[in-house]
């Protein structure tokens, strides 16, 4: 389903990803690892077509994304749930809006927004923060709504980028445990952490970047 | 998505009610100078027009000319390009309208055995050559005809209104033009302001896969709010100045009588303010890249 | 520490030109216009203060009074409030002028036998009073004066200027009134958009432990340049208007040959705009809280 | 050295701390942990003056912090090093100006500043991203400059929250080893985390938190 091929992301000085070669399946849940620095984010901004690869190709759905026109970048990130390592939440607006907002830009309506966002709160135990602002929330509550913000608009591939870094281990599991369920419906997801509690025992795939290298493809 | 695009604008209004409210009272008092500046320019513009109309050129015509050479002369003034209108005044005739000019003191002239005046005639200008040097030209030309005796204009008063009329139109249109780029500054400005503010939450709708549309429209909507609440103030503004200067300032100075309210195009700023507004929003959210 | 209050200014400065340079401009504009204003006002006002001079209150005396009757009434007069001085003009003198007055067709007056004129005074009035109702009502009182035949005075003429002087003086002020407003309403919310802007800089200033004047001190510093910087861009302006006015438009527009500009008020702009810059400045932090 | 007796702290509608008893000697290292929400960062906070205790009172070196001035408050901060948990750096100012920053307040020369900047950027392994700005940096690259910006000034505590959720185990030990080496010279320091590794082992004091109750007191 996401195909990168020979991709590289060059930043003014530093190289962030070097000849990257992988393929992700349809359904599958893979994980990204790697050292602080080593390339995790921007390779899933690349998916997200918020960062432009300098050389290879990548597609998505055999899509070759340099063949998008502008204006069909905004659909292709309606595809995809992103939980952004920087929270990327408006603190002039509640949890609730905050959640809602990914469905508003989708057109649906205020009913549906409602019990939508709900039962995404109470996925993330939330529920009862809906109306607090982002900024009265500890760093972990605010990662969850991040969450939950991803996982609302249902969509067909999920990206998260260190999902569980501002959560105790309990947490953790917790939504571990949701992004399964997720999976299970047949949602691909990326999770790039540094957390190896994570995969281990998963069995899933874990792709380990080293300084903008693919070094290994295993196992968890 | 469209009412939620108002409800997005209505909510950035009342939230951001501070900036907004500032920036509606900065249009406000723009148009409203601008439509102030565009009253005095009209009112003096239509006073000076009046003035014009009093004065004439006066032709003082020698003695005993006869009916053919007085034809020649009427006939060589029509052809004049700056002449509107010419009228023989014979001197009995002047006499009159002298002695009705004496009135009081008209004995003045009651000794006269024989009428002193000469005949004359009365040239009356084309408006827009009174007080120029075309005006000039021809008084000096017609001194130098045959059976012309001399000739009467008020060059210097009329020079001087006809300076006036210019220099208040020139420094008028400057200042419009000055209030009008500042309207517009303003709502450019504004806008600006409040989408910088914005960058953040721009940036996050982008990433959440928002179209442009989607993005613009509150702004849009913001600035055609703005406009119109400011071309609504000034209106309100400008008809306080009326009901200041009509009924009131006009009963101790009388002058302010004369003045002109052309209150039609008064209504004209509201959907002026409007219009900036949303232009203005346009032009300062330009073009949205992902 | 000043010195590095100053680099994160100029930082600022730099970093923001945009806004910045907008903020100059506004000031700048409204300084400017308010400056031409009371340029304006004053004008008018120092136009309108030489007028009055030229006009006077003639008194028409009735027909062979004694010597003793005319030296009372030029008494009676010099008792006056609004009288500045008081001039006899007997017939013979009045016959002359209206000789010269007449000049080319003076031959209109040759024919009489006996001077039909009547003796006169005229009065010169107190700058103050001319075109007031005292003034009216003097002219009203003299008219029933025993020995005085009629009272001559451009009423309607002389209180129409006196008008015009007051609507543009009261119009000047609001003017300028307005427009001051305008330029502490721009400074201010300049300063508050900047700080509005660095709201999240300046909470991470403080909880990094910095005192209240390192934070304030780049704002002010801020203020104070931005203020400074559109005081001499308005100083600027109003010597371009001046070399225009003065060198271009006086050439061909004589009349404003005769505008009065105050070169020494208009240096007086960039210090009032660093004022108002700091002032602005000082408002818009305001009390600044752990 | 730093001293709460039964401090409470409530939001709105949110009670953050019960009751709280407890006293950290002078150069002590100790942990809060909890659950996310528990009310660990909101312990800091008080502790930095930038929350104040509904009830109960708060004394640090036996001066009570509600007896403090308003003026006094800067002069108390600039004694703390705090590391943020949502990191609070400035996106226009590049990572040597936003460590800098931390000294000029305290009026510190120009050369000075660079020497001492530049040794904290080594001591996180950053010294190659002096000249990089913020939102050009990993996430775990970004918590380290808040790392480094918190022991730049040789505070006598440092408070730190969650420092090492955005890193990977490696880095996390080297960060766990800088702060023992400050700890060696004196400074006390406090580490609010969820991560047990960070604390398992080091035979230093573990206070618990749950729902804002200091629930227990053990070794790590
Ligand atoms: N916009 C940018 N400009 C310049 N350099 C950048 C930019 N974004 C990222 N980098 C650099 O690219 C490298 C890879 O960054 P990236 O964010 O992908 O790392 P990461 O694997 O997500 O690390 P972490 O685990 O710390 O989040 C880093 O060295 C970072 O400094
Ligand atoms: N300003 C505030 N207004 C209202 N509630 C707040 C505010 N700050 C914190 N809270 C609430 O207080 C509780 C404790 O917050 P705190 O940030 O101390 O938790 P924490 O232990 O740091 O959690 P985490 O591990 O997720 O960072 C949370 O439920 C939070 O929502
Ligand atoms: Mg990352
Ligand atoms: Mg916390």
């Amino acid at each position: 389903m996401i195909n990168f091929e020979n991709v590289s992301k060059h930043y003014d000085t530093q190289t962030a990803l070097r000849n990257i070669t992988f393929s992700i399946e349809k359904g599958e849940m893979a994980f990204i690892t790697g050292l602080s620095g080593s390339g995790k984010t921007t390779l899933l901004k690349l998916i997200y077509l918020s960062e432009k690869p300098d050389e290879g190709t990548i597609s998505i759905d055999s899509r070759e994304l340099n063949t998008l026109k502008e204006s069909e970048i905004p659909l292709l990130r309606r595809k995809i749930g992103f939980v952004f390592q920087d929270f990327r939440l408006l603190n002039n607006r509640n949890v609730f809006e905050n959640i809602a907002l990914a469905l508003r830009i989708r057109g649906i309506n205020d009913k549906d927004v409602k019990t939508r966002v709900f039962d995404a709160l109470k996925t993330v135990n939330l529920r009862h923060k809906a109306d607090y602002y982002p900024d009265t929330l500890s760093g972990g509550e605010q990662q969850r709504v991040v969450i939950a913000r991803a996982i609302v608009s249902e969509p067909t591939v999920l990206l998260a980028d260190e999902p569980t870094g501002n959560v105790d281990p309990d947490t953790s599991a917790g939504i571990m445990r949701t992004f399964k369920n997720i999976n299970a419906t047949g949602t691909t997801i990326i999770i790039a952490t540094h957390n190896r509690e994570l995969f281990r025992d998963t069995g899933r795939r874990v792709l380990k970047l080293d300084n903008g290298n693919l070094v290994s493809e295993e196992r968890g | 998505m469209a009412t939620f695009a108002f409800r997005l604008a209505l909510r950035s209004i009342l939230h951001e009610k501070w900036i907004n409210l500032l920036s509606i009272l900065a249009i406000a008092a723009s148009l409203l100078i601008t439509a102030l500046t565009v009253l005095s320019v009209y009112n003096v513009d239509v006073a000076t027009q009046k003035l014009p109309e009093r004065f004439s050129m006066m032709l003082y015509l020698k003695d005993k000319l006869s009916g053919g050479e007085v034809e020649n002369i009427m006939n060589t003034l029509k052809k004049e390009h700056a002449v509107e209108s010419v009228k023989y005044i014979p001197k009995d005739q002047a006499l009159k309208e002298l002695k009705t000019m004496l009135k009081g003191t008209d004995h003045v002239l009651e000794g006269l055995e024989e009428n002193p005046l000469p005949d004359s005639i009365e040239i009356k200008l084309k408006k827009e050559a009174v007080g120029t040097e075309t005006a000039q030209q021809l008084s000096t030309r017609l001194r130098e005809t045959k059976g012309v005796d001399d000739v009467e204009y008020g060059e210097k008063f009329l020079f001087a209104i006809s300076s006036i009329k210019t220099g208040v139109k020139t420094i008028g249109i400057l200042f419009i033009m000055i209030m009008s780029a500042s309207v517009i500054f303003v709502c450019y400005s504004t806008v600006k302001i409040l989408f910088y503010r914005k960058k953040e939450e721009i940036e996050t709708y982008k990433l959440l896969g928002a179209t442009k549309g989607f993005i613009r429209a509150p702004f849009i909507i913001e600035g055609a709010f703005i406009g119109l609440s400011g071309g609504l103030l000034s209106l309100l503004g400008i008809l306080l100045v009326y009901y200041i200067v009509i009924f009131r300032l006009s009963h101790t100075i009388p002058i302010f009588n004369a003045l002109i309210f052309p209150a039609n195009i008064s209504f004209l700023l509201p959907p002026i303010g409007l219009s900036l507004g949303i232009a203005g929003a346009a032009i300062a959210i330009g073009r949205i890249r992902y």
